[in-house]
């Protein structure tokens, strides 16, 4: 097994998977030639050729309209939005379309495509480049949402994501991509969608966290008998290992990138609420981004949310 | 070197068939008697389609439904161009494709009665079900035709939408990435120069729709929309340019909506009686009934046969359509994923 | 005092304005000639001009941007998306731009328009014509949205947003277009942004609801001890009153139209799991469309909560 | 009537200053020897300017910088065409424009260090702030325009964007808006050959883009992007012609890109030295100083004089830049909504 980060933990599984399945081709903005602006494409337009690994012109909505109709003649294909912010031009083809291809064709056609895209904070990159609006897609009925928080997971995620019939929404968090390497297997192997992970065990409070935050949240319990919970599909969401672990603990602690109105937690703290209320010893607290536009470098670390204010709030539920 | 003139492009026009039903022999396409006929049969089945729908939508029978009337030629002719193995992706204006290739009828009228199972297009037909949300359907098309250039199938994709669709930002990407990767494609724009209240020279400034494919790099080109006979060879020549590797091509057909855009539409707000009379001379089924009776081939009572035979196709469908039983709620969660989540399985059970 | 629908209550808010105010400029598809598929703008244009009253071409994110164009130059332009499900065509125009401005340009410029749409299920139309994602923009800071539940609100909100400093999402519910007349003050009122009102006073159970749900829950919480809440502006949202009732019935259900998963329902539980939850008895219930698309007309009843599972939510709620 | 012409249209291409520094007489705009010279010095600060943020970025002093070396003379031409009350909707790679006008320099150095205070343009500069989002600047624009029609101000509307943007929609939405009101509005498309790693042939089929106009109703004009004067000359008459009621105009500058698209991406990875080489004879700067120096205006002596100066005033903008105190967290908050939501109040608290 080899040491990869997550840059080259995805790359490899689009390149085996390319290798197995004809079906699969790749679309979207540099990728080919330049091998994408975080070089995750890296390689594949040489090893595939121009017809499947394919640079296409500055066009969104475009590129997300295609992917639909090339999955609905029988191909797999892997659209990458450069950036998440660049992904709300192409929200109608997405949210509208691909999502409910299977759905207005009752099934005559289905629309098994992956799109990619580098999601989140903390790499000091322009407007629109760090955005976090994971929920926005989650409220599409018809599509998963699937965010790895390492190599192992991403490469294991995007194969499952690859062999789904159905579309998923594959985010990456950038200030991951480079930032740990993990032991990979070289094979085939695929991490179930729709599972979320333990990723620490713990009694007192169920600390619940995806993509970058995982880490940073990680960090932060050392020290509380939290037990951390890693979604890595978000939509849909693994309720019963979440309501699991807050039996167990009584106390639960969100943590996301994204601004808190309407962010992801808002799902998870409602599902608990309506299901798991009688474990509840207090309240649920989300630690997220304030509602604010996301800013510019300076004032990132401002904006996500910190390992003082994880910390607080886990200080805070138990006191209950 | 001054201002050079680096370019220069050349918009044309083809018509063949007159308003007074006489052909230009030279631009005449290569058709039988029969397939002629078959023309004929078919345009009269739309229309006949067409006014039922209508009358069912005013008798409560059927949902808000957007006649056709006016359009036949237009779908007809681009119809029998096409062969059994190219795609097509619809806009919602024109189910003369569908009846001239024998879609089955009483599953059109289904869709306007607000039945979702009636957008599970039958096996046999390349078709994507009607698109509600103007231009959306045109990327899809061409990402088909990505994927027929990708598996080198002797296919063609073909994407019907109207002169509104022009001014949306999905046409133009779309367009653009046909041109660039020079795709096996046709683009059929049905101008009927009106978008619900929106005349065309409000839709956009350009003196015709063809020309905007100069921008792509590509052919484009205006038909008489109301000659069957312009829109077969156009539609031909282009389903067999793209089919044989010579890329995309634009088509605008210039037509005319003759009824309301949709029976909740008064177009009586904003256009005038005048304006629409001026296009009844123009009319498609008219227009080839008189070509047919001067080759002796047509007289009125060859014509109510037609009438009489298209009449009972549409009553049966009708009889069809509504022996349907409703929906049930189960149909909600079917067909929204291959298996459905925890959640969704439960809601279904709560029903 | 007239009798009006909300279509003439809406139409009359925007032809004071419009009176009032020149900066006031409408601009969409079929506004002017036809005066609006619903009527809505019927007589406007004949009255202020066509280039106040402004026919479009078929271009939703060009009417959004244009939009944002006009606000910034000193415009308080009123664009309408001729159905909420044309808006996702016109979502980055909107999500990243419009909410965004005052704060991308630090107050330089600011970004005062009002978007109408008709929003909502329940009139027997196509595809897309009836979606209610109002979570979606909720999750965009700088944004407000309203929607109202009837002529009178409909008619002081509107009036509101349109000198809010502000952008506005105003959602008009269609199935109440043409439903209910009301007493309606032919002179200027405006009803605050960012308050809820009590629309039925009660002390067992809080139930929250807007737009065309509210009728919905006021008929069917007949013979409960029922405190009902109209929103009125979905975001930001008035916690102050949710949490009163909230302190005083120890019960929540909160009833919509949008799909669950994400839907604003999860906002609103969530901020009451963290904010009220030890004035909470039980579960807080959602009452909801399902998590599948929306259908067409045959199906729409399905679809939409019914009075029998708000009653159901409200018997289970009171079990505790 | 068969195939008939119904229109034609005529691409043309303006360029007065060859690459040897000769100028067309026929076609050389009306500029004083002082208004040539300012012109010469506004393209060697921008290309200062240029050369210090790239240096700075290496430094780690600057963020992510997108140079705008070799485009000098669209930004400068287009810049001194355009009056004190027209308005400005950049997209990011045209900060000649602003350093023509004397926008403040430590401001943009600013933006480059991801400091949002810096996108609050300065009172008398009716500019947007800089744009990422590609093309989504360009409705923006048309609004305005359209709000100056209304107002009926004497005032044009300015938008530039690159070749990429074309093949977004907002750009054919906003265009297409522009041609229907004839808005008064001038459309100026750096093409610079690439889109990040995307060629132009990548990006469309269109020979020129110039020509994309044609499908608006309205001129489309390419001009030598690297000549400032026929630069200079499209862009005031396009601005006079909008000013005075005549309607948008699209100028295609044909110039290209010298550096990498930002200090993050290597070029080298996808295009060659030649090609890079080729045009490094075109130099926009150098054409101009080959032209001054025809006229005995222009010595090394002179030029570097003007290079002191423009050292000088970058020097001084980057210890501005530099003494310029970090944004505090409240800076997450103000300027969000004209008054904080009570959820924002608490967070801002927070802090
Ligand atoms: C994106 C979008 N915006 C608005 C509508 C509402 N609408 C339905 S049809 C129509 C006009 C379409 O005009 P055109 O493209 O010319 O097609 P036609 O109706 O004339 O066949 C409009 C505005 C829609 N369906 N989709
Ligand atoms: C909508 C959108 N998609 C993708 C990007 C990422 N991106 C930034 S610049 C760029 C290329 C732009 O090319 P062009 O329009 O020619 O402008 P240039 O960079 O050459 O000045 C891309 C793809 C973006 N900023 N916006
Ligand atoms: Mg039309
Ligand atoms: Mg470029």
């Amino acid at each position: 097994m080899a040491q990869l980060n997550m840059v080259q933990a995805i790359n490899q599984a689009l390149a085996q998977e390319m290798a197995r399945d004809d079906r699969v081709v790749l679309l979207g903005e540099d990728v080919g030639r330049d091998g994408g602006v975080f070089r995750v494409t890296e390689g594949l337009q040489e090893r595939f050729g121009p017809e499947r690994v394919i640079d296409t012109p500055l066009s969104e909505s475009a590129i997300m309209g295609c992917a639909v109709g090339m999955a609905a003649y029988g191909l797999r294909p892997v659209p990458e939005i450069q950036f998440m912010g660049f992904a709300y031009s192409a929200f109608e083809q997405l949210f509208a379309h691909a999502a409910r291809l299977r759905s207005r064709s009752r099934g005559r056609f289905s629309c098994p495509l992956v799109v990619r895209t580098p999601y989140g904070g903390g790499i000091k990159a322009p407007e629109l480049h760090e955005e976090s609006t994971e929920a926005l897609f989650c409220q599409a009925p018809g599509l998963k949402v699937v965010i790895p928080s390492g190599p192992y997971h991403a490469k294991g995620l995007l194969l499952a994501s690859l062999r789904d019939p159905d579309p998923v929404l594959f985010l990456e968090p950038t200030r991951l991509y480079r930032m740990v390497k993990e032991e990979v297997p070289e094979g085939d192997y695929l991490v179930e969608l729709g599972r979320a992970r333990v990723a620490r065990p713990g009694g007192a409070v169920t600390v619940i966290a995806w993509g970058s935050m995982l880490e940073r949240v990680l960090k932060s319990v050392e020290g509380f008998d939290a037990e951390v919970i890693d979604l890595l599909t978000v939509n849909p969401i693994d309720f019963e290992t979440v309501l699991n672990s807050v039996k167990k603990t009584g106390r639960v602690v969100v943590v996301h990138e994204a601004v808190k109105t309407c962010g992801l937690g808002a799902e998870i703290a409602a599902t608990i609420a309506e299901e798991g209320i009688l474990h509840l010893r207090g309240p649920i607290l989300r630690v997220t981004a304030p509602d604010v536009p996301v800013p510019l470098a300076k004032l990132m670390d401002q904006y996500l949310p910190s390992s003082r204010q994880i910390q607080a709030a886990l200080e805070e539920v138990l006191k209950y | 070197m001054p201002r050079e003139t680096i370019a220069t492009f050349e918009i044309r026009r083809l018509s063949v068939l007159n308003e007074e039903g006489k052909a230009d022999e030279s631009l005449m396409p290569p058709l039988s008697d029969d397939e002629i006929w078959r023309m004929y049969q078919a345009m009269v089945l739309t229309r006949t389609y067409d006014e039922r729908a209508v009358a069912l939508q005013r008798e409560g029978r059927i949902g808000t439904y957007p006649p056709v009337m006016g359009q036949e030629a237009a779908q007809v002719g681009t119809a029998l161009a096409m062969s059994p193995s190219d795609w097509l992706f619809p806009s919602f204006r024109e189910m003369g494709v569908h009846l001239t290739l024998g879609y089955p009828i009483h599953q059109l009228l289904q869709y306007w009665t607000g039945d979702e199972r009636a957008q599970k297009v039958p096996p046999g037909f390349n078709f994507f079900p009607f698109c509600v949300a103007v231009s959306s359907q045109i990327p899809q098309a061409v990402g088909a035709a990505m994927a027929v250039r990708y598996r080198k199938d002797p296919v063609a994709v073909l994407t019907f939408f109207g002169d509104g669709a022009t001014s949306k930002g999905d046409f133009h990407e779309a367009m653009n990435m046909a041109g660039v990767f020079r795709l096996p494609i046709v683009f059929i724009c049905q101008n009927n120069q009106w978008a619900i209240s929106v005349p065309l020279k409000g839709q956009t400034a350009s003196a015709s729709l063809a020309q905007k494919a100069v921008a792509y790099g590509f052919d484009g080109v205006q038909v008489d929309g109301n000659d069957v006979f312009a829109v077969y060879s156009a539609a031909s020549e282009a389903l067999e340019k793209a089919r044989s590797g010579g890329g995309p091509t634009f088509i605008e057909c210039l037509t005319y909506r003759m009824a309301d855009h949709t029976t909740a539409d008064d177009a009586g707000r904003y256009r005038s009686p005048e304006d629409v009379a001026s296009w009844r001379a123009k009319d498609p089924v008219l227009r080839l009934e008189r070509f047919l009776e001067s080759r002796g081939r047509w007289t009125a009572g060859k014509g109510s046969e037609v009438k009489t035979w298209a009449t009972g196709m549409i009553d049966e469908a009708v009889q069809q359509m509504e022996a349907i039983p409703p929906p049930g709620a189960a149909e909600l969660f079917d067909g929204t994923l291959d298996t459905l989540t925890v959640r969704q399985e439960s809601e279904r059970k709560g029903r």
